[in-house]
């Protein structure tokens, strides 16, 4: 076990370097000179070059690259071109907030999800199931704006219930975190269905039957611990997704997270706090799959690590 | 003695193209699952307004008209109109093309790249299993937003652009579910027996493994529609992508943003629209997944 | 008063690009809306406690450490210009009592003398200096370098009183003190800033930290992204603010930000996009603050490409907007159509210049003229506002009555910025706002041949006379004369048509009704100082 | 009976097969599963060879390692004089031609997309046998020899039962013309009634074709009927070999008279003595020291801890070409050891 | 036939599933009696409904299948009658079932230990730790080496056989009064499957059950059952005790299979073989289902089904051939087989 965390550790490294480089040279590549844009508008040609300079932007690719690298490895992630804070700082409090947000609302699509997809499966082409189903479809194709401007809307104009916005407290989090788990859950939804009918027709479950089980614990019991296994697997790459979907979602709630930083600093070509988050996420969205295969394994004892 | 010969002719065509025998199995088997052939006639009905639907409206999709701003459905506007007096009904027609292109190619290029990657990754295994999935890796964990602009940067943001955009984005998720499958599959022992007959690698992935996996495939892809028409309006404002006035699905349910909460309909309607689409496809994906499933017969 | 170089037109880059797309947001009618106002509840009002949702935050609270309107809009609030502005854009004194131009080339300012920073040091002549001297300094290559590059030396003569000594003749020199780059601060924390830069920090590492003004409120706490917190400076030399303290929080959705005003989570929200102006007035408890702008949206034309370097081309296109459509169809009517490119509140506007109407016939048969009756092919940019794509998209269904086929592309702000700078574009839209209320910044920057590209001329207007007028006026003295230099100008620009003057916008605010005391200046700065709330 | 002949067809020398266990930080072996571990036998052109023994013995591992669908550890495999794990992957692909295998399980071993003429007009086209015009005709001549009707060859697997499904794996195999058939448990999956069917039709392609089969099998009833000889193997290790009636009626490993004893006889009347073995089969990956048999064998002694015993022949007391790999075959044989149960 | 002290009778079972191609008749008629302490054999080939028997027992047809007719009386109950709830409580208690594929029948997620206390929490109202003590005793008593460890092991640490004695151990746990094992060593070595056999007769013995016992080995049956059904395509053909159905079958699909067996005790040139196929379920011949394939069919068997009909010693077998109306030669089937004639084209296809 501490061998295999070893390794997959050993194995991010491959993927935080091409990442950080596909970004660096991404971000080199686009239009858009970040000495302009920090100097001003009305900056002279002089004043620009000078700021190029202490940017380190007149240095070859490599040498930058070289330079980001050994900085980051030091735990230096640079200062932010903006506003010149430390890229560790800033990226520092929104970072949890975003995993905050996105692990709610993972966990609320695994709920949800999981709900829909047994229901639909122990009740396989009933009216009930195309419902969820169809439902199902809706939540994938809801732009996350729209359901949360609803939901603003209803929940807090309409009834009064939750606050519009804001971040910290237990009921400013319940809209956010519906309007970001929704689509997961649609997609755990019919994973878990399908899932599900997979592995019901399975010998064990005859087993379990054969053994007098109640019928409950053969679906939640039996059935639901198996059906999980390819379930967790979406539940990462949902994850991954939503730490970057949650821009739109931070948006609409102003929250202040990760996501809205990335997309501004990409649009104010601020170098430092693009290349800093994506290789925070990059570094995050490796350790969630790590967890993926850890619970993997815990939730089939057969599946071998190494 | 002419009758003879037709039969004759018959039996020969038979024999010379089984894969014609074999579609008409597929689709003798589709025929009888009602809800493919619900989202099998929808996806017709689509395809055939997106062509011949522009001829049959009178309004024009593009054509802002002061006076008409902001109005609710009506016998005039079945479904209203938006910010610019447009009808939106429409322009729900006119996208109807645009949406489907973008929607169909991006998933099926990003579809079929993910695929090949997936199954070479799964068939050879080892370093090239390795190098592929942490390429992928990559992939998933960048930020979507800058790949589009360095597309644009290079490419320009032309509407292809945009699907060469969605589908980079979609390779990995095939990538990912392709490999899985693959090595299930590649240690069946029919796998082996064609290897042993000599089969070349080639002939092995695409006319052995690559249908036998088509299951989780078909499901992706019908739901991934949905995302990558999503997608495409989320690329739309870094110039990617149908410019406007372009009636774009996602487009225009983007523009209904701001009116959202006092004029919902602007973006109920394409809303629906796209609802529709993903939701046809799904059930035709679903049919012809269960018809190509030799487990369940016929 | 405070001027700044604002998002909401200026192009100035980077955080503009938010305050851009906002600034217009959206357009929208809201005529058929049934009236279905509710109730605003004011459960989270507290009335000592202002509360401001904003679209973005403060880049930098260094007056020298950025040039856009969330970043002024705060430091405006700690630190001091020696002149400010009124609510008619005329100058007034502030740390300054005094001020004239003594020679053709020195101003000369006589400072307030019962001044104490927020850290209780004392006021003086060497602060000035101090400021002026760092926002000049190529080290600190400060964003606003530009509003005094023309400044020479700063002398200080006693202890209240400092010469600026420049270059050249400078009229408009009293609105750039206005402007909040000229803000100040205390000598000892620039000298900190400079011992930090010295360790290796960025210029305005320590100010950003430590901002110590002057100002009626004073720094308590910024939470980068979500809010800045401001507290009354009860020790302030004039009379105190009304509130205690003063948030500015970050709230980036038009709606979100509506909600917040209806529920009272925020007291003054801005932007409002024009299409929720009804709803915020039918709603009670809430209501709209308008007030007109010292902003510009235009279209700009690529005056050295084809078809587009021909004057009668550009006229006809001019020609062929109804402008009155566009502030309907876009602004539900919240802007006033522009003749030229600074609005009747700007120093140097005349109202005897003739406007380019629209009159559709007149436009085809100027294109007929220039030798284009069967119009052209071209293409009109824009950033990802709404504002602008809808413009963009009511601009080509126009031009297309007079064969004029323009397909619109929408680009990524950042480089839209360097594709127009570097010419690559027929037509693009965009905004300015003269912050300093004087024609000259107004002018000199879009029009003046030396500043093609990205310095703000898109056009690439190219026009000797042009260029001699705006050199002359920036350097007279003399109102009269250059009121009259300006019109001139201003009938060159409406003649040659380097840009279609769209509109200048109003600024839409949202404002709960406990709210009392609240203006915001037409160059989109907030004045709270005597805004208080109802119990 | 079959023709025998002298020349050796097939030759398997010290061949073994390691699967590499992954671990360690860089994913290094740590590890082996040796499932095949240094084993000769040879085959002559024309007969049948069985190689029988339990479930994870490494019977369907020495098939695979001989068609090279898994590249064996070490070894050689000359096949028709040739040194077929010396060949390029490319040659190798022309060389199958003449070596085919047909699976144990009739459903995994087909693909489920194809129709039997896909199946069989696949097979020819890789190989490249007989022009293209010529296919046809000799797509219905298979289907025939294997007993399947022309009516049939446009159907797809499923169509088909388990025993006609193996009949299209055979007439797969033979549609390139093979010298030499693997069967690797080809007729284990199906009904007896089937079963009898698939046997003599294995048996009537051999007699008309000269084919030479490598029969793997567990179920030593099938092994009877169809072999000329017999190869036992235990744990990767072959641990007895010789004629079919020697090795039937005068087993000499433990391992062997166990086997041959634990299986049922169809006869309720029959009472026969048999040997129930302790334990389960042990693990490939670490096998026991000596003789791999020892930790189950009733007979096993120090000696068998330690010593790896070689196949041998005592002439006495065996046939020619009927060898044992047991420290003990006098002692069990003269009744000096007995049994430890 | 009627035995006093049969534990289970089976009348008359019918058991379809209704596939949207029509109705599959899986067991179509069946009828057999299991004495108390005894052991009955099921045999026949693949897809004859053997296990669909066995599971109808049990009450576990799941859809599209349905139990459409006749009774099941245990222990002078009518299974069929019982509610949902009243068979959880027979099912793992007074009948047990052991599957075929050890491989897949246990939960790869729970341990050994787990899933055989399982039946005890269930059913004696045990708690956990109790429940683990007796499960440890049962891996005892189907002779696990190292029960302990083996408790917390999941199946795919335990070899085959092990985990085939595991499902033996949950399903003997609460002392069933009938075991229904179905083809428990089929997808074991010889070498282990003679260990199983062994274990489960001496089980059976010591806990005074009786025994259904499904498979299709012949010689599985020869040294294990009492008595032996063998069925074809949804029915019983014929039903004898273990030692005259070997000695003397009586109907021609018997003989075929007892004939189509390779020996390994001696050599055969050629194995005779039964031609044609196992009709398929959803297209069964209106007559005698095996006259297609029977070398002594002849028209009347073509036309009509006959009864299951009693023989000596309570032994039954379902053919023309044993009957009054047999218009054909007189034939000892099991003799004759060889030389067996067709009156009828057969229909192989
Ligand atoms: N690809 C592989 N990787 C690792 N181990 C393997 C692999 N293939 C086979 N083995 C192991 O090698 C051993 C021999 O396997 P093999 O399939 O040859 O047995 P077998 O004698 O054919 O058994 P069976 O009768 O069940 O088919 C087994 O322990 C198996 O687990
Ligand atoms: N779910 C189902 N749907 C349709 N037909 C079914 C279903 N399950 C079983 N059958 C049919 O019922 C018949 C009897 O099946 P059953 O499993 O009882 O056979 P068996 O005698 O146990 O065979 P085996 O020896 O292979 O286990 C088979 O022909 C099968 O096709
Ligand atoms: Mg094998
Ligand atoms: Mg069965
Ligand atoms: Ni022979």
């Amino acid at each position: 076990m501490f061998i295999y965390t070893l390794k997959r550790l050993l194995q991010t490294i491959p993927v935080l370097i091409g990442v950080t480089l596909v970004v660096f040279l991404m971000m080199h590549l686009i239009p858009g000179d970040p000495a302009q844009i920090m100097a001003g508008e009305r900056a002279s040609e002089e004043q620009i070059e000078l700021t190029r300079d202490r940017l380190g932007l007149n240095d070859p690719l490599p040498v930058q690259y070289a330079t980001f690298v050994g900085n980051a490895i030091q735990g230096d992630l640079g200062n932010s071109i903006r506003n010149g804070r430390a890229v560790t700082t800033e990226i520092g409090t929104r970072f949890w907030v975003t995993v905050e947000l996105a692990f709610y609302s993972t966990l609320l699509s695994i709920f949800m999800g999981l709900m829909a997809g047994i229901i639909s499966a122990t009740r396989r082409n009933s009216p009930v199931d195309m419902f969820i189903m169809v439902f199902a479809l809706f939540g994938l194709s809801m732009p996350n704006f729209w359901l949360g401007l609803m939901l603003i809307q209803y929940f807090a104009l309409n009834i009064d219930w939750l606050p519009v916005s804001g971040w910290g407290s237990p009921q400013a989090l319940i809209l956010p975190v519906i309007t970001l788990g929704t689509a997961g859950a649609a997609i755990i939804a019919r994973m878990t269905r399908s899932s599900m009918l997979e592995v019901i027709h399975q010998d064990y479950i005859r087993t379990a039957r054969a053994k007098g089980v109640k019928e409950r614990y053969v679906i939640y019991k039996h059935a639901l611990r198996n059906a999980l296994i390819p379930v967790v697997t979406v539940v990462g790459l949902q994850f991954g997704a939503l730490l970057g979907g949650a821009v739109l979602t931070e948006t609409v709630f102003a929250i202040n997270g990760l996501g809205r930083l990335v997309v501004d600093a990409i649009g104010q070509r601020d170098f430092p706090i693009v290349q800093g988050s994506v290789l925070v996420l990059a570094l995050l969205f490796v350790l969630v799959n790590f967890l993926v295969d850890i619970s993997y394994r815990f939730l089939n004892k057969r599946i071998e690590l190494d | 003695m002419s009758e003879t010969t037709a039969n004759v002719s018959k039996e020969e065509k038979k024999r010379i193209n089984p894969q014609i025998e074999s579609l008409k199995n597929v689709w003798r088997k589709l025929k009888t699952n009602y809800l493919a052939m619900a989202g099998g006639i929808l996806i017709i009905l689509f395809i055939i307004t997106a062509i011949v639907g522009p001829w049959l409206t009178t309004l024009d999709p593009n054509m802002p008209n002061v006076q008409a701003r902001l109005q609710g459905p009506s016998s005039e506007f079945w479904f209203g109109t938006d910010h610019h007096g447009r009808d939106i009904f429409t322009r729900i027609v006119h996208g109807m093309s645009i949406t489907l292109y973008i929607g169909f190619f991006s998933v099926a290029i990003g579809m079929v790249l993910g695929v090949v990657l997936g199954i070479v990754a799964g068939y050879y295994g080892r370093r090239i299993d390795a190098v592929i999935m942490r390429i992928m890796d990559v992939l998933l964990a960048f930020p979507g937003i800058l790949l589009a602009l360095g597309i644009v940067a290079v490419l320009g943001g032309s509407i292809n652009n945009v699907i060469i955009a969605i589908s980079i984005f979609s390779i990995p998720v095939f990538a990912r579910i392709v490999r899985g499958s693959t090595l299930s599959v590649r240690k069946l022992e029919y796998v082996d027996a064609v290897r042993a007959l000599g089969a070349s690698d080639f002939r092995i992935i695409f006319l052995h493994i690559l249908p036998n996996i088509l299951s989780p495939i078909i499901v992706q892809a019908t739901l991934h529609i949905a995302t990558a028409v999503l997608t495409a309006t989320g690329l739309s404002f870094l110039g990617l992508g149908a410019q406007p006035p372009t009636p774009e699905w996602g487009a225009m349910l983007a523009s209904g943003r701001n009116y959202m909460w006092d004029h919902p309909h602007i973006a109920l309607f394409p809303g629906l629209a796209i609802v529709l689409v993903v939701l046809a496809f799904n059930l035709f994906g679903d049919g012809v997944r269960d018809t190509l499933d030799p487990k369940i017969k016929s | 008063s405070e001027p700044d170089n604002n998002g909401g037109g200026d192009n100035a880059p980077a955080n503009d690009n938010n305050a851009e797309v906002n600034d217009g947001n959206a357009d929208n009618t809201n005529t058929n809306n049934e009236g279905e106002g509710g109730e605003a509840s004011d459960e989270d009002a507290d009335p000592s406690n202002l509360v401001i949702a904003t679209l973005s935050d403060a880049n930098s609270l260094d007056p020298h450490g950025s040039n856009d309107v969330p970043s002024s809009a705060v430091q405006h609030n700690i630190f001091e210009t020696l002149i400010s502005q009124n609510e008619e854009a005329e100058l007034e004194p502030l740390l300054a009592t005094e001020w004239e131009a003594t020679e053709d080339n020195v101003w000369t300012v006589q400072l307030r003398e019962d001044v104490t920073f927020h850290d209780g040091s004392d006021f003086t002549a060497d602060d000035v200096k101090a400021t002026f001297d760092r926002v000049l300094d190529e080290d600190v290559a400060s964003e606003r370098a530009f509003l005094y590059e023309m400044v020479e030396e700063v002398v200080v003569v006693d202890d209240y009183t400092v010469e600026f000594h420049t270059e050249y003749p400078f009229a408009p020199f009293p609105s750039h003190l206005a402007h909040t780059g000229g803000s100040i601060m205390s000598a000892e924390v620039i000298e900190e800033d400079y011992a930090a830069m010295e360790d290796g920090g960025q210029p305005g590492d320590y100010l950003n930290e430590n901002p110590i003004g002057t100002s009626f409120f004073q720094f308590e706490e910024w939470s980068p992204g979500t809010e800045i917190v401001l507290s009354r400076n009860d020790d302030y030399w004039g009379d105190t603010a009304g509130v205690e303290q003063v948030t500015f929080r970050v709230s980036p959705e038009g709606l979100t930000r509506i909600g917040e005003l209806e529920t009272g989570a925020a007291d003054i929200i801005y932007p409002v996009s024009p299409s929720d102006t009804s709803r915020i007035e039918e709603t009670d408890g809430i209501h709209m603050y308008e007030q007109e702008s010292l902003s510009l949206a235009y279209i700009g034309f690529n005056m050295q490409k084809e078809p587009l370097d021909d004057q009668q081309v550009r006229q006809a296109l001019s020609m062929a907007i109804n402008k009155d459509d566009l502030i309907e169809g876009v602004y539900e009517g919240a802007a006033t159509p522009a003749v030229g490119p600074i609005g009747e509140q700007v120093f140097g506007f005349s109202d005897e210049i003739d406007a380019l109407d629209y009159d559709p016939e007149r436009a085809q048969e100027l294109l007929a003229e220039a030798g284009y009756e069967d119009g052209f092919d071209t293409t009109i940019w824009t950033n990802d506002s709404d504002e602008r794509i809808a413009v963009a998209e009511l601009v080509q269904a126009q031009l297309s009555v007079i064969g004029v086929n323009a397909e619109i592309e929408v680009l990524e702000w950042g480089a839209y910025l360097d594709n127009t700078a570097a010419g690559e574009h027929d037509m693009f839209i965009l905004g300015w706002v003269t912050v300093t209320a004087d024609a000259d910044y107004g002018m000199y920057a879009l029009f003046h041949s030396e500043q093609q590209g990205a310095a703000g001329n898109r056009s690439f207007m190219d026009n000797a006379e042009l260029d001699e007028i705006l050199d002359e006026a920036r350097r007279e003295p003399d109102e009269a004369t250059r009121e009259d230099l300006y019109e001139q100008a201003m009938e060159i620009l409406v003649e040659e048509a380097p840009m279609l003057y769209l509109y200048h916008t109003d600024y839409l605010v949202g404002v709960r009704d406990e709210v009392e005391g609240f203006w915001k200046h037409p160059n989109g700065i907030y004045q709270l100082r005597d805004v208080t709330i109802e119990q | 009976m079959t023709t025998t002949t002298d020349t050796e067809l097939l030759k398997v020398q010290n061949l073994k097969q390691y699967f590499p266990i992954k671990g360690g930080v860089f994913g290094r072996k740590v590890n082996d599963v040796k499932a095949v571990d240094d084993i000769s036998f040879e085959v002559k052109a024309g007969e049948t060879l069985s190689i029988v023994g339990e479930s994870g013995c490494g019977k369907s591992t020495t098939g695979r390692a001989i068609l090279r669908l898994d590249e064996p550890t070490a070894g050689q495999v000359e096949f028709g004089g040739k040194d077929l794990l010396a060949l390029s992957k490319k040659e190798m692909r022309k060389m199958r031609k003449n070596l085919q295998i047909i699976f144990q399980d009739p459903y995994a071993s087909i693909n489920p997309r194809q129709t039997v003429r896909q199946i069989l007009s696949e097979a020819m086209q890789i190989q490249d046998v007989l022009p293209k015009d010529k296919r046809e005709e000799r797509i219905k001549e298979l289907m025939k020899t294997v007993g399947l009707g022309e009516h049939q060859i446009d159907r797809f697997p499923h169509e088909f039962s388990g025993g006609q499904r193996q009949r299209i794996g055979i007439a797969r195999a033979l549609s390139v013309d093979p010298q030499m058939i693997i069967c690797d448990e080809s007729v284990s999956a199906l009904d007896v009634s089937i079963q009898a069917q698939v046997l003599n039709l294995l048996k009537k392609l051999q007699r008309e074709l000269d084919l030479t089969y490598l029969f793997i099998s567990h179920d030593l009833g099938v092994v009877r009927h169809i072999s000329d000889r017999v190869l036992v193997m235990y744990l990767g290790k072959i641990v007895e070999i010789a004629d079919k009636k020697s090795l039937f009626d005068n087993p000499k490993h433990p391992y062997t008279k166990t086997l041959l004893s634990a299986i049922p006889v169809p006869d309720p009347t029959v009472e026969k003595e048999q040997i129930i073995l302790k334990g389960d089969v042990p693990s490939p990956i670490d096998p026991p020291t000596g003789c791999r048999f020892h930790t189950r064998c009733p007979f096993a002694t120090d000696k068998c801890i330690q010593e790896t015993p070689e196949l041998r022949n005592n002439g006495d007391l065996m046939k020619d070409g009927h060898r044992a790999a047991c420290h003990y075959i006098e002692e069990i044989e003269s009744g000096e050891m007995q049994p430890n149960y | 036939m009627d035995n006093t002290n049969t534990i289970i009778k089976v009348d008359n079972l019918q058991t379809s599933f209704f596939t949207h191609r029509g109705e599959v008749k899986a067991v179509d008629g069946v009828h057999f009696d299991v004495p108390a302490g005894k052991t009955l054999g099921i045999v026949g080939e693949s897809g004859s409904g053997k296990s669909i028997t066995s599971l109808s027992i049990m009450r576990l047809i799941e859809s599209p299948g349905r139990i459409k007719g006749g009774n099941i009386t245990f222990n002078g109950e009518d299974l069929l009658a019982k509610t949902e709830a009243e068979m959880r409580s027979i099912r793992g208690n007074k009948i047990s079932m052991i599957f075929q594929e050890p491989m897949t029948s246990l939960n790869p997620v729970y341990t050994i230990g787990d899933q055989i206390a399982e039946a005890y929490q269930i059913h004696q109202g045990l708690s956990k730790k109790e429940a683990l003590q007796k499960s440890l005793g049962m891996l005892e008593l189907v002779g696990i080496p190292s029960p302990k460890a083996r408790l917390k092991a999941y199946p795919h640490e335990l070899s085959g056989g092990m985990r085939q004695r595991a499902m033996i151990a949950i399903a003997l746990a609460c002392n069933p009064q009938l075991l229904i094992a179905d083809e428990p060593t089929t997808a074991l070595d010889v070498t282990i499957q003679a260990q199983i056999l062994r274990l489960i007769s001496g089980l059976q013995k010591e806990l005074g059950m009786s025994m259904l016992l499904i498979t299709h080995d012949l010689g599985v049956v020869a040294e294990t059952c009492d008595y032996v059904a063998v069925m074809y395509a949804g029915k019983i053909v014929e039903y004898a005790d273990v030692t005259t159905l070997f000695k003397q079958p009586k109907h021609p699909y018997t003989v075929g299979l007892l004939k189509s067996l390779p020996r390994h005790d001696i050599d055969q040139d050629e194995l005779q073989v039964i031609k044609g196929m196992v009709p398929s379920p959803d297209d069964l011949p209106e007559g005698c289902r095996f006259a297609p394939r029977c070398p002594f069919a002849r028209e009347m068997c073509v036309n009509s089904l006959p009864d299951l009909r009693d023989q000596e010693e309570g032994n039954q077998v379902r053919c023309w051939i044993h009957t009054d109306e047999w218009d054909g030669p007189e034939v000892n089937v099991k003799d004759d087989y060889d030389y067996g004639y067709r009156t009828v084209e057969g229909t192989e296809s």
